[in-house]
């Protein structure tokens, strides 16, 4: 398959583009963030999201949604990039979406993918617990209770955490941090008793929560997949969070190289057009080449979630750490090259250098997949 | 060197007598600095017992004259005291633009009248100065200002706009290029004032930063009356002055994040260690052993270079040199502080972060490589000065 | 894409029957590659009946039309046959200056005479080429070349000098620009002309490289006649052609290293494993993972241009991009090899480092940022071409 | 004290640059290079160091030294590295004198310093073993045999291997590879039966070797200090080897960069002298500040040594490192900036480049030693 996308992919990127760049821009972002919004996303952008069939993008078609591929999935992520757009399309539509399709029972998908193709419901993954994202550390227990079970643990970095209507929890049955088995995945009712939540406030003005799970009971059909054996299903749901997160984090820092570009044509010092300075020009023209790279890398990430989901691990932390790597680099020529004003809050480029921290640390950053690859790759 | 070894050991033991155990702690956060001024704050009664008895010793200044309030040391003595500072993680008694910037160019090209006045009270930490040299727009073009000050025969009319003044909203005194000769050339035609905040017609804007903070100010000249003998050096050479003082504004840059806690330490308190007893972020700690070999060569550099001044091999362009690495060594800190505080270092709000001290002091140093002379203007002198590099 | 499985599949098929069991193992050093040429040097049988077999079938020139000898494969073809060598870890049958480089310009600008003439030689291994663009002084500044053909008729008369001729003493053929305008301005007046190397007044002296090896030469045309039907394209516009093929240079050069054996591989074979199953240098373990991710990643960026391109949607300056990244990620995986290799690998002479092999491949990198247009060129190009940046 | 050379310091790196920019300039290793010398080192050379003092720099003045300190032998040092000079100073003079003197015994002492001094052996130091240098891993096998010891094992990267008159050897007389207790040293006749000398032809053309000993048997005083301890003491003296070659190195790349700077004032591209392009300059500008920090952490190293031989480990390590990665940088940029020339034998750079890359690996890369910068740290 060709490293690029096709007419329908393209003109879905189109279609995402303007509808983000008109409904969703940067300025919708510092909304949220100065009116301290309670929800911290727009419920109309979601109703649009719904409308535009995007929050349906991974939904089969049989429960209300388009069908569609990771690629898709990830050309709106990178429109979303672009723009800073909050909003649970990530969490929901993405990543939630793909864990019950893949690994729901029946009755499982057609109670909630039909709500997520709708944008009805918004569903997050809990997954990580401690400063850093290492899935197989999962601490929080889950011990048969009665017909069900009885989780106690705490979860950090859960998108969305306080506006979902269902969480998918990664807890252990079985086994000890830092192995892979006894892991099993929970949906888990929020306003269920012993949930806590705090929503956290965080540097990108994005969503994220902590959520305190105190002696919560749960019926054994809230297990969504296998008892024990979660770690696996988990892990190719996190490669489709990491891959669509490693198209985002492009937009952002492709978004950010294009305005300092245009910001380099534009502003003179000592009497020149500062991009007439080689040193610029060759640190900008380095710059590009990283993004280039970065992308080929994302799309081959989604490429293969398509094509062959199982293999789809090591590309994605290809992508997830490259994607990640350029960006930041990006975000900080951004706001070096822009001086001053780069500095302040009123101008846009420091927002894309918050939104470009938190991305590169979720589901793991540059260290953990470079980490990963080398494990992989047996050395 | 025995006297040395003898004012070594009387430092030791004034220091352990009268630095209070809370100033041998790391700094908690940027909150956490003393700046002095006439609305001096203390977040703790020790800090202002700390400042008094250092500023009673002069050892805020620890090199200037006593005759001006100042230590008195020796370069040798003062690097005594430094290290017997570190030696117990004793804190810097005072944060000043005063003793930074402004103290040394009152030194060269102040008169004695101006050196006795402003002097002594910069010492004991009652004046908080700031700096007026940028101007909207003129970014690294520092000499393209616009800002007029008009001779009305016995005093300056000043009229203009400065920009990224820091702490102009709590200074009380301003030093300031203005220029009192528009037809002259860009560079001629400037000079260095100093005036009260409280004038008339001096009113401040802070300018939030993507740190959420607003440590500068946009301040704005309305008519302001600044009397004659607040000029520093010769009229229309104001730019000589403004050079000096901004080579110490790059020496104070280039040692930013040198009273930070070791990133090593607070790695491993975050991440923890593996089974080898090593961090366990292979990654992560291999750029966190790299920094250190770099932070450690580069604080020795900053000695080098103040001992190759004293024997007069330096240059004065070397101090472009630890600006730029100072600058960049910081945010390459930062940006592996935010590695290593993963997910809580990402909260902008909480207690859990202090409200954010993570994510808002790695911000923030993202200006280091900006303020004091970007680092692209720092590689710029060196190539031309250090280097002679043709057309640099 | 039913077609192009059944493609694969067929390919699969003739490649297990066809592909040596020799030719599946990574190249030994820099000497077991095949060029072809009227002295062509074998290193084993394998290596001829590999290349008679590809050669064949058109496959040393995949893409080329089957009527000139080659593959007449379309592009997703050539991409299947490419992995399906890349699976069973096929080397190249063939190294050619004349496929690489010379081939897609005669496609483009030769006529059809050219064409039938040398391109079906080319496929089959059975003319080396050379290039004899750089001239000494000239470096990255090509157009200003000095060497003269002058019209006499029936034939042209070629005086002057080439410099970084690769494998000029080796080479039956040289594509070489000259200057048949010296009135004209810097790049109008250059011509591009074939000629044998065997062509009385063709002298060649190698160069000594900082590997000991010579892989280029000096090449000095003393009245060198040159048939007139060896010009190709228009007379005076040799530049254009020159351009062209020096996209198709760029792309050659920043495919280097990527059939070299994995760097963690040789690492972990060089070094051994830690109890945690870490090559165990944790410093060079944490290079050689990044390493991977960007050789990863920019083998798909190598794909991806060339799918752009296909569909339209590229830009001739990509080449550039792939060139300084291409050339830069070699030396960085040969400063790697250097690190994991140790002592040994310090050795010039000895058989335990076979002849210094690693450490005169790393010095031959050196020269992959400086050839073919320096890294410096290509961020022009790219700044200039792709970015639109102005004066660039 | 200052971080600057005193005037005895500073007279002394005058005398040695101007005899050894007149005597060892890198002609002189060419001639040694091209005419495959059998010696690999200019024996009138080593007698001028010898007439100079160089060769006595540490050895004490009652053994017939100068008795001068580690700095004055890092002065030599950078000479040397900036001319490329092929001699036995830093195996003999540098290593050999510190490790006699530090650790050996009065007799030992009186029969090899005055030697050393008078330029009359030379001594080299035989520690690495592996492809990396680990001293704690040495599996050198050194048995009890009636009054002495059997030596048993092979040796890589012995400086001046087949040219010494002694070896020190280490091997272990205890413990196991990768412990630190367990380890002696021995003073090896290099004539004695069973040691087998190669001499090993190198990338720089500066001497080595490898040693295999098989079964050599030596007396009781041929240890040089304490059986089983020799760890610390091997250390300290390895680090004054570091801290020595960190200052070579520095000499090496502070050179290129000099040559580099003045090709940029003099080559012309494209109608101009291409020091005039900003890019370049930058590049020089930031190269020009990695060396000076380097020479900073350098006489950081070689003054803790004078002042305080036990606590010079982390700084000898800082110095090494720095110096490496600075060195490395310039070399890499004095290739590239030359161009195509750089790449000819015929020009010097290259010859800057090998030997940079030699005295990396020498007794730890930048790599062994901000990993032992890390763990010293404890992290």
């Amino acid at each position: 398959m060709p490293l690029i996308l096709n007419d329908e992919q393209a003109m879905l990127r189109d279609t995402a583009r303007s509808f983000l760049a008109e409904q969703a821009p940067v300025a919708a972002l510092r909304k949220l963030r100065d009116g301290r919004d309670a929800l911290g996303y727009h419920r109309d952008l979601w109703k649009g999201f719904a409308e535009m069939g995007f929050t349906g993008v991974l939904v089969p078609e049989a429960h209300g949604g388009l069908g569609l591929g990771h690629v898709e999935a990830g050309v709106v992520m990178e429109e979303i990039g672009r723009n800073l757009t909050a909003s649970p399309f990530v969490s929901t539509a993405v990543v939630a979406a793909s864990a019950i399709n893949r690994i729901g029972g029946e009755g499982q998908k057609a109670e909630w993918l039909p709500r997520i193709a709708a944008g009805e419901a918004i569903i997050t993954l809990a997954v990580d617990e401690g400063r850093k994202h290492d899935p197989s550390r999962t601490a929080m227990k889950a011990e048969r209770a009665g017909n069900g079970f009885r989780l106690h643990g705490a979860k950090a970095m859960v998108l969305d955490g306080h506006v979902a209507d269902l969480m998918i929890v990664a807890a252990r049955t079985g086994g000890a941090p830092g192995e892979t088995d006894g892991l099993t995945l929970f949906l888990i009712d929020p306003k269920a008793k012993g949930v806590a939540i705090e929503r956290t406030i965080m540097v990108d003005s994005h969503n994220a929560a902590r959520i305190v799970l105190e002696n919560v009971e749960v019926d054994a059909d809230a297990v969504l997949g296998e008892v024990d054996q979660a770690h696996g299903a988990l892990e190719g749901v996190l490669n489709v969070g990491r891959a669509a997160v490693a198209a985002e984090i492009t937009g952002v820092g492709d978004e950010a190289f294009g305005r300092t570009v245009a910001y380099l044509k534009e502003r003179k010092q000592f009497g020149r057009v500062i991009g007439e300075f080689q040193a610029l020009q060759h640190r900008a023209a380095h710059l590009f080449t990283e993004i280039e790279i970065a992308k080929a890398a994302v799309l081959k990430a989604l490429q293969t979630l398509d094509e062959g989901y199982d293999r789809a691990g090591p590309i994605a932390s290809v992508a997830k750490a490259k994607a990640g790597q350029a960006a930041t680099l990006a975000v900080q020529e951004a706001v070096q090259m822009h001086g001053g004003v780069g500095m302040t809050d009123e101008f846009d480029v420091g927002l894309f250098m918050k939104r470009a921290r938190v991305a590169q640390e979720l589901w793991g950053d540059a260290n953990f997949h470079a980490e990963r690859l080398a494990r992989l790759s047996g050395y | 060197m025995a006297d040395l070894e003898s004012f070594r050991a009387e430092t030791r033991a004034w220091l352990e007598a009268n630095c209070p155990p809370e100033m041998r702690l790391p700094l908690k956060d940027e909150e956490d600095r003393v700046w002095g001024g006439r609305n001096a704050k203390f977040s703790s009664p020790a800090q202002k017992q700390w400042l008094d008895a250092m500023a009673a010793k002069g050892w805020t200044a620890p090199e200037w004259p006593t005759a001006y309030g100042g230590g008195g040391l020796s370069r040798e003595e003062a690097k005594v005291l430094r290290s017997e500072m570190r030696r117990i993680n004793a804190r810097s008694p005072l944060d000043s633009f005063g003793i930074w910037m402004l103290g040394p160019a009152l030194l060269q090209y102040g008169t004695e009248e101006q050196k006795q006045h402003f002097l002594p009270p910069i010492v004991r930490g009652e004046i908080r100065w700031c700096q007026g040299y940028s101007e909207p727009g003129a970014g690294s073009d520092l000499a393209s200002l616009q800002t007029r000050a008009e001779d009305k025969g016995d005093h300056w009319l000043v009229n203009g706009q400065k920009v990224w003044t820091s702490y102009a909203d709590k200074a009380d005194w301003i030093f300031c290029l203005v220029r009192t000769d528009p037809t002259a050339p860009k560079h001629e035609g400037i000079s260095f004032v100093l005036f009260d905040m409280t004038t008339p017609g001096v009113s401040t804007k802070p300018i939030v930063l993507i740190s959420g903070k607003s440590p500068f100010c946009e301040t704005f000249f309305d008519d302001v009356v600044v009397p004659k003998e607040n000029l520093v050096g010769t009229l229309n050479r104001g730019w000589d002055v403004a050079k000096h003082l901004l080579t110490h504004e790059r020496e104070m840059i280039s040692n930013m994040g040198m009273d930070m806690a070791s990133l090593g330490e607070v790695a491993k308190k975050a991440i923890g260690l593996d089974a080898q007893g090593r961090l366990d972020d292979p990654l992560l700690r291999a750029d966190i052993a790299r920094f250190d070999v770099d932070a450690l060569a580069f604080r020795l550099a900053i000695e080098r270079t103040g001992d190759l001044a004293k024997a007069k091999q330096g240059h004065p362009a070397l101090s472009s040199m630890l600006k730029y690495y100072g600058a960049e060594l910081n945010k390459r800190r930062h940006e592996l502080m935010m590695a290593a505080g993963g997910a809580d270092a990402l909260e902008w709000e909480s207690e859990r972060s202090q409200g954010g001290t993570p994510a808002r002091s790695w911000l923030r140093t993202k200006a280091n490589s900006i303020e004091g002379g970007t680092s692209e203007v720092q590689l710029n002198i060196i190539a031309k000065r250090l280097l002679n590099l043709p057309g640099a």
